[in-house]
């Protein structure tokens, strides 16, 4: 294999060599080299396949506009999909290869697609693929897309996420970057960041990293911006080294978000090809592209180079070619003038300059081999006949004038025109505080022209034949100039929707080299100047961001923020740890061997015949404290707060405004001008948001305090007959006897010298005790109350449990046997709520017709006339003309009433006692007796006990 | 755990208090000697009596020397039954953290967007914000020092994310 | 975006929550108006674009209710004060 | 239709002329100075209103007229995702209609608009929402629309890629799968039905926006444009995200907030995800081999068709819990849509105070699924004057008789942030 390794400096270090493979054959590069430049060190030309018609493609950049050299890179879990060859720092033992073609990028099955391009312009397949579905064709096409293959395994590194604030954001470190970020760095905090590392180089760089005021960030790509100047942008910190296991490194990549006070963008520009006849065989590069290899990585991507531009700047790439010894065929110059000092510097180097020339077309199958060229007239509108000649050439150096890169600057909201100089859009204004361009970025291509650049969008073609379909605008998706001029036939004028229709510019790379091209061939096609047309939306990213950075630390353990209750000992016993409303608690208790639905089963009979402990440490506790506190709450409350004497509970219900109930707890009255709302779980943190909302908006003359302690207390609930025998054994001062102590009321005291609170509510239908005590002595109590009500057969039980047992007991649950079209009146609350004179949240509303409807769906209890069938909850029970008659909330096999219950919401269900309803299970149908939610003790004797 | 030159450490259980109501009002109830923070992202240190911490206009945190003086002192609150101020143990309901070193700013960075440059953020600062999804109340005690309280639920989250912020910056030192 | 919170100053707006449009009247006595201007009430918003005075919560901050005047074309908070607290004149009104 | 059919042969003969003798899709006419119906907004409801306004009842001095270019609010912006599997019973039977009019509109409209019905899986998290699903189940059942629930089993041969159990404590319990739900080439459909609606003699005119509204004693007499006035006894609204905008020029408000819908793509693979995934995030995989990602909403007013990086870094932390394998793909473009949400989130298809003025807004994130239906449904309302059978629920009376149609499901509160 020929090494096209130059010799004169380089940015290489020629000491050391680097084996690397592609497509399964060993090749050697040096540290420095990007895997573009070592395979065209490597002689190497072919290496991608286009993305629609499989053609072979070379590299056509130096940077991170690449539209064609784009690879797979890394074995198992590093495997990375669509890699631009151009930006891939090549390290030891890099394993690279082809993607988007079989069985190999020289041989490529699919690229017999090309004999039928021109069945298959922009948008084909709306045209066709009708019968008899879609379907049918959409399989083959799935395959067909797509470039690289995932490997399937989870990414084995992990991200970083930084924020950061300055004063100064530079973004670009060449000649404008870096005079910026010095002059700032004098007196402001200013961080410089560029894709690169040079930093001009490692003595400048070395005088950089000095300054104190000034943070270097190499090898980091601006991203976006967003409001109020946040810029995000990626930092690549791993990438010059081989993969490592996980773990033993730092984090592979790290999200910048930064904020600064001004952010300058000197962010260059892209050089921006020709378009012309067969012009995307490999050898066909960008000239600025050519002269970096040259120069940096002392390469020459071929033996024999003709360059072609319309602009000066290409000149040096044929100096920086001629100097280094590569043989330059010519330069053909569509100019009938170009600068006078560059035409005679050619002509001195023995160069062959063709002024007035274009190229016209190409060949070469598997490379480029010769070129054609031929006379112009001035305007480039025709050629002239007889004038056609060919060039032997393997690498031919395009450049169609400069590109700033603006994309921040038009995210930040900054306007673009169409400078005539360069044929390119420029930022419209200077001096944008927000983000301003300087450099290159302005349209301050240096060295300025001598001659100006002669804008030319396309080449015609030599002869008859049509050649549009051959002329390659967007290279990563096979757009042409044919494409272009079918949607402008077509009607698609704007520039978004020709995108749209022709996919230029949706690629990978964005359109980077092609969006400027291809919208002024669509003016050209619908007779308007590139200004009238102009640009698509820049939206960020400017670059691709791999999903694994954007998640940042966000992964594994840190996937979702549950809440943790303050005990540890569930986990470590058998606890099945699952979300509730956000929290993790345990559904159940497995001992060994056991089915789930044992252990639920087990449970519950625990609670019924003994007692059960429960963890009901997530449950609200928020303190509303003052002198309005009591008529605060009864504002927010369906019930009667007023009435509420220290020491006492009372089950509250809440709703919004729109009369819908959004949270149920208990309300203690702790003295005068003291309540804790106990919410639920799910609703400790809405509901505290809810209050402060009417305190601060609303009602803002009230004397009323609020604190969220929720996270202050652990919650242990004694639950069963045996709760008071097991309680009394703590010794705590209180008198636990019913009579002293019954049922909805509430004490406070001391245990082991912390304070300790008590509630007789239940939410199981048994006499139950709720203990808070601070959350940190959760465990100790926990324990201690399983020692000493082991003797009494105390059990641990579980969410499941507990639905059992509240089922069981007719109690509805908020979000489960309501939704969001459930009304107090729709749960039997129109009587209490009659009672009750002053205003409340919601009460309004439930006056509307709709929610006075005779018809609504009314919480009811089910009897399945089969007693072992275990409704499934959201089973329909179905009305006599087929209408929904409701469904099913919750349910249960009771154990005790040894039958299933369920509730339900029924239409009109308030009225139809005693009635049948017909429900439907998987098409069968069953019937089930309407009656009374409290299946369970519906006296209450038991927890009134 | 240490790595480089930061150290992140789970600090001793202190204790805490929550102070709600008027500042005039407050400061008329707490014995002499404690001083409240009036202006917003206050620190106000007590000699001896602890740290009061600015929460809201409406409310602070009072950190005391242990368990025992937070109940004393809500006790001794509770007595005066005023009603325009109320005081509430919060010695459970947070878990403090301290993260030190040269790049303790920059570590908590890692998740928390404010802007701790010490001119923006000084010592005997503190700010309620949020590190990554959790909310937290930062204080920084010295120039290369801060604490970090957050509700007990979430504390275990929240160190699994600051760890995780020091590991990060593993590449820098 | 960002929200200049009177108390805690400017924060980035991920630490609030949006409450929707500012100075929604409740009817005094809902239980004597209408359907109709309780369904405007309820449910019927402004929603401009452009100016817009809105009411945002420092949820991760001070906790407070802010109003707030923002653009909704630009997402430019141009003032933010405690509810309640009239805007200062020399601010464009919304 | 003559010229309405593409076909293969046409293809061919048109590959040998070199491509350049197709027809344009739609003429570029200049504005009558009136018209029977004049339709606010070129999106994909107001282009298929116009066209079943012609086909089903014989309106061809029709109008649409579009700020910008046609299709280029949210049809061009959502996450194309076509199904019917909702929970309350109008909405079944509303956007079940819109499915069944996408399985035939390719042939109908004589363009392949790809639709892909390849199955739309929602996952439950909890036993809780598992519950919520057979409940969504039955509903659609009973409405006779086909969905199952699936066990983990099932959702594992689905999406092999798929991690069932995080070490964070999330457990996958199961889900429910639509399998006549999928995907559509969002853009094709505005560009068919333009195109069909154009064919009948529809004149549509881009680049038109509403200055401002001509009315009578309570009624339109015509819409005033960049392009001057334009007489119509008859307006529809069609403007999503606007829709507040321009029934303020009218002098009403509406029950309607705008925000941002943020999306997202990935750059291409080949295949690795079958199926549609909607939930905790909705992901599913182009034709190109990109994944297509909806980002959730930005819960403020907005009419900044502009995206911000938390929502994305939100989603593709969920997205990469769910597919760990994606880690190291890489994310390419994102944008946002003006999406219109109504309190319900569910649709007003309705008269507005202004007579001759109708409104079809309110669609929320709905908006893409319901084309047809809603084109259906606003060309009755604006031919009749009476609300189409099967939009009678989506009044405006609603919000106040309080006859919500409740698809949110939530249980009326949107989850708010904690306050420390």
């Amino acid at each position: 294999m020929t090494q096209r390794r130059l010799n004169g400096e380089a940015l290489i270090d020629r000491t050391r060599l680097l084996t690397f493979t592609f497509n399964g054959r060993r090749y050697q590069g040096h540290p420095g080299d990007t895997l573009a430049s070592a395979l065209l060190a490597n002689g190497v030309k072919r290496v991608a396949r286009s993305f629609k018609l499989h053609r072979p493609r070379g590299i056509f950049s130096a940077g991170l506009e690449e539209p064609s050299a784009l690879v797979t890179v890394g074995d198992g879990p590093y495997r990375e999909v669509n890699v631009r060859a151009t930006e891939a720092p090549l390290h030891e033992g890099l394993v690279a290869r082809s993607q988007n073609c079989w069985p190999t990028v020289n041989f490529d099955a699919a690229a017999a697609l090309g004999l039928f391009a021109r069945f298959l312009p922009a948008g084909f397949y709306h045209k066709t693929f009708k019968w008899p579905a879609w379907g049918w064709y959409e399989g083959l096409m799935r395959r067909m897309a797509g470039l690289g293959r995932l490997n399937g395994i989870p990414d084995p590194d992990h991200y970083a996420t930084q924020y950061h604030h300055c004063d100064v954001l530079v973004i670009g470190a060449g000649a404008a970057g870096l005079a910026a970020a010095r002059a700032a760095a004098a007196v402001e905090d200013v961080v410089l960041l560029d894709s690169g590392d040079e930093f001009g180089g490692s003595v400048l760089r070395h005088e950089l990293a000095a300054l104190p005021r000034l943070l270097l960030l190499p090898r980091t790509t601006a991203m976006g911006y967003y409001d109020d100047g946040l810029v995000t942008a990626l930092e690549r910190i791993d990438e010059v080294r081989a993969p490592v296991p996980r773990g033993t490194q730092g984090p592979r990549q790290r999200l910048w978000k930064i904020r600064a006070a001004r952010v300058v963008l000197a962010t260059g520009a892209i050089e921006r090809p020709l378009v012309f006849s067969n012009n995307d065989r490999p050898g066909i590069m960008l000239a600025s592209a050519v002269r970096t290899y040259v120069t940096r990585y002392a390469v020459s991507p071929g033996t024999c180079a003709v360059i072609f531009t319309n602009n000066d700047s290409a000149y040096a790439t044929a100096f920086a070619l001629h100097e280094r010894g590569v043989k330059v065929a010519a330069v053909v110059d569509l100019r009938q003038q170009p600068g006078a000092g560059l035409a005679a510097r050619t002509r001195g180097a023995g160069i062959a300059l063709h002024a007035g020339y274009a190229v016209v077309d190409t060949r070469g199958r598997s490379a480029l081999k010769t070129v054609a060229i031929a006379r112009c007239d001035p305007g480039v509108t025709r050629l002239l006949a007889g004038s056609l000649q060919w060039l032997r050439c393997d690498l031919l150096c395009v450049s169609g004038g400069w590109d700033p890169v603006v994309h921040l600057y038009a995210q930040a909201g900054g306007k673009l025109r169409f400078d005539a100089r360069i044929a390119g859009f420029v930022p419209q204004r200077q001096g944008h505080r927000k983000a301003e361009c300087i450099g290159a970025a302005a349209g301050h291509i240096d060295p300025p022209s001598q001659a100006p650049l002669l804008p030319v969008w396309r080449i015609p073609a030599w002869g008859r034949r049509d050649r549009r379909s051959l002329q390659w605008i967007d290279l990563a998706h096979d757009v042409t100039v044919a494409d272009i001029e079918l949607a402008a036939t077509e009607g698609f004028r704007s520039v978004e929707h020709m995108k749209r229709y022709t996919t230029a510019g949706m690629a990978v790379d964005q359109g980077k080299t092609s969006n400027v091209n291809a919208l002024a061939l669509l003016g050209r096609a619908t007779g308007r100047e590139p200004a009238q047309v102009g640009t698509t939306t820049f939206r960020p990213p400017f670059h691709p961001v791999a999903i694994g950075a954007l998640a940042g630390g966000r992964v594994d353990q840190r996937a979702q923020r549950f809440r943790r209750l303050p005990l540890q000992w569930h986990a470590e016993h058998g606890g099945v740890m699952e979300d509730h409303g956000g929290w993790l608690r345990p559904a159940c208790y497995l001992e060994s061997g056991e089915t789930e639905s044992q252990a639920i089963d087990r449970e519950v009979r625990a609670a019924r015949s003994a007692v059960a402990l429960l963890d009901s440490s997530s449950l609200g506790k928020i303190e509303v404290c003052g002198e309005d506190a009591a008529q605060f709450l009864n504002r927010l409350y369906v019930n009667n707060v007023r009435t509420l004497e220290p020491g006492r509970l009372r089950y509250g219900l809440m709703l919004n405004d729109n009369g819908i109930i959004i949270d149920d707890g208990v309300l203690a009255c702790l003295g005068e001008g003291r309540y804790m709302v106990n919410t639920s779980s799910a609703g400790a943190l809405n509901t505290h948001f809810w209050m402060e909302e009417w305190l601060q908006c609303e009602w803002r003359s009230m004397r009323v305090w609020i604190a969220q302690q929720t996270a202050q207390w652990a919650t242990l609930t004694l639950s069963g007959p045996k709760a008071r025998t097991v309680l009394a054994l703590l010794q705590l001062p209180v008198n636990l006897d019913g009579r002293e102590f019954p049922h909805m009321h509430t004490r406070e005291t001391e245990f082991e010298g912390t304070a300790l609170r008590l509630r007789r509510a239940s939410f199981t239908g048994e006499l139950s005790f709720e203990i808070d005590v601070p959350a940190d002595r959760g465990d100790a109590l926990w324990c201690r109350l399983l020692e000493l009500g082991a003797p009494h057969g105390i059990m641990p039980i579980g969410m499941e449990a507990l639905d059992v047992l509240r089922v069981e007991k007719g109690f509805l649950e908020v979000g489960t046997d309501t939704d969001g079209d459930t009304s107090p009146l729709d749960v039997g609350w129109g009587v209490a709520i009659s009672k009750k004179a002053e205003d409340f949240i919601g009460r309004r509303s439930l006056r509307r017709p709709a929610m006075q409807s005779a018809a609504r769906l009314q919480l009811v209890g089910l009897l399945p006339a089969e007693r072992n069938l275990r409704l499934p909850v959201g089973t329909h029970a179905i009305g006599a003309a087929g209408d929904i008659d409701g469904h099913v909330t919750s349910s249960c096999v009771s154990p005790h009433l040894e039958r299933s219950v369920a509730l339900a919401r029924v239409r009109s269900g308030s009225t139809r006692m005693g009635q049948n309803v017909s429900l439907d299970i998987d098409g069968g149908r069953y019937s089930a007796v309407i009656g009374s939610t409290a299946f369970y003790d519906p006296k209450g004797e038991r927890l009134d006990a | 755990m240490l790595s480089g030159s930061m150290a992140l450490e789970r600090c001793e259980p202190r204790g805490k208090l929550l102070l709600l109501g008027d500042a005039p009002a407050v400061v008329k109830a707490l014995p002499e000697g404690i001083g409240i923070p009036l202006q917003p992202r206050g620190v106000a240190r007590s000699r001896g009596s602890g740290t009061c911490l600015w929460l809201s206009p409406t409310q602070r945190l009072l950190l005391l020397a242990t368990e025992s003086d937070a109940r004393l002192a809500v006790a001794r609150i509770r007595a005066l039954r005023s009603p325009d101020v109320w005081a509430f143990d919060a010695g459970a309901r947070y878990v403090d953290f301290a993260v030190a070193g040269r790049d303790c700013a920059a570590v908590l960075n890692g998740g928390c967007s404010l802007d701790l440059r010490e001119p923006a953020f000084p010592v005997d600062t503190c700010a309620r914000t949020r590190f990554d999804q959790v909310p937290v109340l930062l204080v920084r005690s010295s120039p290369e020092r801060f604490e970090i309280l957050v509700e007990r639920p979430l504390a275990h989250y929240l160190w699994l994310g600051l760890c995780r912020a020091v590991n990060d910056r593993r590449d820098e030192t | 975006m960002q929200i200049p919170c009177p108390y805690c100053g400017t924060r980035d707006a991920l630490e609030f929550t949006w409450g929707g449009q500012a100075a929604v009247v409740r009817p005094a006595d809902p239980q004597s108006c209408s359907d109709e201007e309780w369904c405007r009430y309820l449910f019927i918003r402004s929603n401009p674009r452009g100016p817009h005075h809105e009411r945002w919560c420092h949820t991760y901050g001070c906790g407070q209710w802010l109003d707030v005047w923002r653009d909704t074309l630009t997402h430019v908070v141009e003032h933010a004060a405690l509810i309640g607290v009239p805007r200062p004149r020399s601010e464009p009104s919304a | 239709m003559g010229r309405m059919a593409h076909s293969i042969l046409q293809l061919a003969r048109h590959a040998i002329s070199g491509h350049q003798r197709w027809p344009p899709f739609w003429r570029s006419p200049q504005a009558r100075e009136r018209y029977d119906v004049l339709i606010i907004g070129g999106g994909g409801h107001g282009l298929a209103t116009a066209y079943y306004l012609a086909r089903n009842h014989g309106i061809r001095r029709a109008a649409v007229i579009e700020r910008g270019w046609l299709g280029g609010g949210n049809t061009g912006r959502n996450t194309a995702i076509v199904r019917s599997n909702y929970l309350a019973a109008p909405s079944i039977r509303f956007y079940d209609f819109s499915l069944r009019q996408y399985e035939g509109l390719s042939r109908e409209l004589g363009y392949n608009i790809m639709l892909s019905q390849r199955g739309v899986v929602n996952l439950a998290f909890s036993r809780h929402q598992l519950r919520l699903m057979n409940r969504r189940v039955n509903a659609l059942r009973h409405a006779g629309v086909a969905s199952e629930l699936l066990t983990t089993g099932q959702i594992r041969r689905l999406m092999p890629l798929l991690r069932e159990q995080s070490s964070a404590g999330r457990r996958l319990f199961g889900g429910f799968i639509q399998r006549r739900g999928g995907v559509v080439r969002h853009d094709a459909v505005a560009w068919g039905y333009a195109r069909a609606a154009d064919a009948l003699g529809v004149d549509i005119i881009q680049d038109c926006e509403v200055t401002g509204f001509q009315t009578r004693n309570g009624a339109v007499t015509g819409v005033e444009t960049r392009h001057g006035l334009i007489s119509a006894p008859r307006v529809g609204i069609a403007v999503a995200g606007s829709s507040s905008v321009l029934a303020a020029k009218l002098g009403f408000d509406l029950p309607i907030t705008s925000m941002a819908l943020q999306a997202m793509v990935s750059e291409p693979v080949k295949p690795v995800l079958d199926v549609v995934l909607d939930g905790a995030v909705y992901v599913s995989q182009s034709d190109r081999g990109e994944l297509v990602i909806g980002g959730g909403t930005d819960v403020y007013t907005s009419y900044a068709q502009r995206s911000g990086i938390q929502r994305v870094e939100d989603t593709m932390a969920t997205l990469i819990d769910l597919f760990p394998a994606f880690g190291r793909l890489r994310f390419m473009r994102q944008w946002a849509g003006l999406v219109d949400l109504t309190p319900d989130a569910s649709p007003i298809l309705d008269s507005s105070p202004v007579n001759g003025v109708c409104l079809s807004c309110g669609w929320g994130t709905y908006g893409f699924k319901a084309i047809p239906a809603g084109g259906v449904a606003f060309a009755h309302l604006l031919a009749t004057g009476a609300s189409h059978p099967m939009a009678q629920a989506f009044s405006l009376g609603r919000f106040q008789s309080g006859a919500l149609i409740d698809e949110g499901g939530s249980a009326g509160m949107d989850d708010r942030e904690p306050l420390l």
